[in-house]
């Protein structure tokens, strides 16, 4: 009955035929602002949780080392199994032995600069890249423990896994409240439809006494609230959009926080709440509407 | 001055549509729940013909016209509208038919956020008509009914007999085939429903269908005078001609 | 003109001279419920990163290492001066050397458990509490260097202080958004309000005709937007509890989303909700209430 | 019968205000913005009066009854209810003067939610009397104006004179010192009117003042020959006793 180039085609007669201002309009104005705003955020939590997410999961997650403690004499045997055992490891994208100087590096902060390391009985250490899917940790060890006793895998991504789970729940959450905000705004756009209707309702029966069908007065109030929850959602948007870019800017990429500020292409993805909203308003508007008119009838 | 001036130039009525029967009822009964309020009506309204209705308040004279324009549906029988079942139409035919049938409600009902001028010109709009061509016959209808100084005021800034006169004259705007008022001139005084009663009647003269529903026996009178006009009564659920009692 | 006592005493007459039904109460009912259950879960998020953040927090922020390497014959006498200074410094609240079994526990991950520690230039450890306010890290480095040359002061709470900074702002970001609600909710039930009684301009011009005072007119709405409030408000806390009651529960307690459940007595904060709810809807109706009628005067 | 049994039974016009000026005008102007509507009336209802109010549609009577209840305040000169300035009265005054001064609206509105026997209860309702007590006098009331059998029926399912005779019924329920009509048998039938206008003249007997703006001339000659009515006419913005030209 009423179609989106019937809502682009201005008409400003019948426009004027539905009242313009009242507490309905302002009704949705408000809630599609204000879900727009909420949305905002939501989304920008969304983002930074995931790309905090990304960050501390590739920083550490994909890297693992192994520590091969052994005689001197057997130790470049050991490390010679041990990277054959790695080359032949699923998952295991690459697999490197730390050279002197690297584990000195490693160990300064305990013992100082001058560390005669090949001296003492440090073990040797390989760094291991894992694929995106990642190896089967007791799997290889159980290899290694075979063709390499005195090797102990150490992913010590176990300390910053249950972040990277809680980052990744936080971006979960951010995607669920995006949801639940969009079901609210299309139940409040559904229901300031409806008001308005009902508010109307002597409006409906003077243009129908008139000979208005009913897809000409659905027309006129589905084009006015979606253009009113465009409006209030670009509003909405807007000020989120401020709201977030006057957060201060933090220098570590790790803070929540200050990493909430959106970045390069992501600014653009706010963009879509208005459509969206109008989008939204559109359908529940016109669902209204027909209900409305068919009750009315 | 031509009343009818304001009412469009066409005259459909003599027209095509010839000596089609308008409204036809054939054993038509109404209740709205309760007991039958209407019962076992039939009659027919020939193209160009006038007509009065009258009855005791309640009796059922505005859901008689209700009937008329398809805003009921008889309980039984069938309401045949330019030969169309009531039954069967769907919503746009109803919305159809109001473009050619002008109502005038016992209480009238405007759109309070428009001004009265273009409340008039209402059903212009919505058939996606030019207003602004038809400018000068809203202006000569609106000074036909006495409200050109009022032409920009909203409708709840009207008095009781202005807005009486605005539907009547939202009513004919479109030079409808058929009118149905119902109680026009309640609120109005004797020397301003003379002028609303002119204004039927030539409309009427032009080939409409008319049709008044009042309790103003004088009204009645008046119009006798000038037009073959016939005086339906609703009493006791039925509907009687009445006879030179009045 | 409207008052509590008279919104509890029941007053049916009264009651029923404005319409039970329609699109404003049923917006009333959802605004405040959905705005309930979106409290609920910023109130879960908050209560969930105060408790993460002070978790964090204890076990990592307040507490830092000196690491003094120096001759074995030096050793003892610069531990002790090193303590000597820390004993001396604002903000620290207690300092202890490290023992022998305490570093070869934090060595053999990387030299094994077999380490002959004291055969090795290993420099000693102290571990240095903080007080809440903490100390000054660089005016401590300063006087470390001149008294004990061979110290180096080593916070290693740089690594997790972005996490609790990162909780702590998370923690404001679920009461921001707990007061955005609040705003939105109060909003809403004031638009509603309005939109209500703009709606019932009728039923108000009826009332005045016959008598009625503003007392007794606005009584009836604020009583019933009040009641109204406080119901949505009610089951969408319900929901809202029913959803965090839902959410899998995890075993760690680093983890934001498993560790989100409410414990405690913080079950009972959400509770508050409802009456929060009606305080705002009795407050914005009966504002909303004073300028209609004084508009429609 | 005794129509006005239903209209409580306390006479508190003849008790203690006695002789007192019941509503006094005194050079009043009134204007929504534009031109001047009324200049310069003057006038004063005794306790017990009658008068009956013409003039065209558009005059201003629904105007100048609005004065009386101060639903509008003069913007010129003084008008005086109970005594009281109008001007001066705060809301909650103006509230409790309109439990005492009975309305009958041009367009008669109601609760739509509450049946037609609580709208006309009212005004016992928002009193805070108890309707229980009354409802012998309510059912008495409700018989004479012919609505017996409406009495549970929601006022837009009821015809345009039900509607009419209900606004009569509501305005008079409270056995007010004064009842202001709004053209109260504008959609009603010639019988009924004359039951309504017993209704009326029957309080005014009791010493209620009663006011009734009206077009319907044969009903002030019907009851000029049962009351001393006064007829006031509004032409040219004025106000003006009308003579024996009716
Ligand atoms: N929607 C409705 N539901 C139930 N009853 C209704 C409805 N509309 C009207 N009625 C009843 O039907 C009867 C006839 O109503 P109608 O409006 O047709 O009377 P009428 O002849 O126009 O009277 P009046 O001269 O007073 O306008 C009345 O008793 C009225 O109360
Ligand atoms: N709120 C308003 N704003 C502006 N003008 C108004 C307003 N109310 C009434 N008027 C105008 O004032 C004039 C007098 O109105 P009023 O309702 O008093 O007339 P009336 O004598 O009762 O007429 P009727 O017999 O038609 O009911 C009319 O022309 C009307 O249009
Ligand atoms: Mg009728
Ligand atoms: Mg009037």
């Amino acid at each position: 009955m009423t179609d989106l180039s019937g809502l682009i085609q201005s008409d400003a007669a019948a426009d004027r035929v539905v009242p313009p201002a009242g507490f309905t309009v302002q009704l949705t104005l408000f809630s599609a602002g204000a879900m727009a705003f909420l949305a905002v955020f939501a989304l920008a939590l969304s983002l930074a949780a995931g790309r905090l997410a990304v960050h501390w999961g590739t920083e550490l997650a994909r890297s693992s080392t192994l520590r091969i403690s052994a005689h001197a004499e057997q130790m470049d045997t050991q490390v010679a199994a041990a990277l054959r055992v790695l080359e032949t490891t699923p998952g295991v994208e690459s697999a490197r032995a730390l050279d002197t100087t690297e584990q000195q590096a490693l160990l300064e902060p305990w013992f100082g600069p001058g560390l005669p390391i090949d001296m003492l009985p440090v073990p040797r250490l390989i760094e291991i890249l894992e694929t995106g899917a990642g190896y089967d940790a007791p799997g290889l060890r159980l290899r290694l423990q075979g063709e390499v006793p005195g090797a102990v895998l150490d992913d010590h991504t176990r300390y910053r896994r249950p972040l990277v789970s809680a980052a990744a729940h936080l971006r979960v959450l951010g995607w669920l409240s995006i949801l639940l905000i969009s079901g609210t705004l299309a139940a409040m756009v559904t229901l300031a439809a409806n008001a308005a209707l009902a508010a109307n309702s002597q409006v409906i029966g003077v243009l129908r006494l008139v000979g208005a069908t009913d897809a000409y007065i659905a027309r006129a109030f589905v084009r006015r609230f979606t253009l009113r929850a465009i409006t209030g959602a670009a509003v909405g948007m807007m000020l989120g959009l401020a709201g977030i870019w006057l957060l201060p800017e933090g220098d570590t990429a790790n803070d929540l926080l200050t990493g909430f500020a959106l970045t390069g292409w992501h600014w653009g993805l706010p963009v879509l709440i208005p459509p969206l909203a109008g989008a939204t308003a559109f359908l529940a508007t016109r669902a209204a509407a027909a209900r409305v008119l068919r009750g009315l009838a | 001055m031509n009343p009818t001036r304001g009412c469009g130039t066409t005259n459909r009525a003599n027209g095509v549509k010839g000596r089609q029967t308008v409204i036809e009822l054939e054993n038509v009964a109404y209740s709205y729940g309760g007991g039958e309020l209407l019962s076992d009506l039939s009659i027919k309204l020939a193209p160009g013909s006038f007509h009065f209705l009258t009855g005791p308040s309640g009796a059922g004279k505005s859901t008689f016209l209700k009937l008329c324009y398809a805003a009921l549906l008889p309980t039984a029988g069938q309401v045949r509208l330019f030969g169309a079942d009531a039954r069967t139409m769907d919503r746009t035919a109803v919305a159809l038919l109001r473009q050619r049938v002008g109502v005038v409600h016992q209480d009238c009902q405007f759109l309070d956020h428009l001004p009265l001028i273009e409340n008039v010109a209402l059903p212009l709009t919505v058939a996606g008509r030019n207003v602004a061509h038809e400018e000068a016959n809203l202006k000569d209808l609106l000074q036909w009914v006495g409200l050109t100084n009022r032409a920009s005021a909203l409708p709840p800034e009207l008095s009781g007999g202005e807005r009486q006169r605005a539907a009547l004259a939202r009513a004919v705007i479109m030079a409808p085939d058929v009118v149905l008022a119902d109680e026009p001139t309640g609120n109005i005084d004797w020397e301003m429903s003379q002028r609303l009663l002119q204004l039927l009647i030539e409309l009427n003269r032009m080939g409409k269908t008319i049709m008044v529903a009042t309790h103003d026996l004088s009204l009645i009178r008046a119009a006798k005078t000038q037009v073959q006009a016939r005086v339906l009564r609703i009493k006791n659920r039925r509907l009687q001609l009445a006879g030179a009692d009045l």
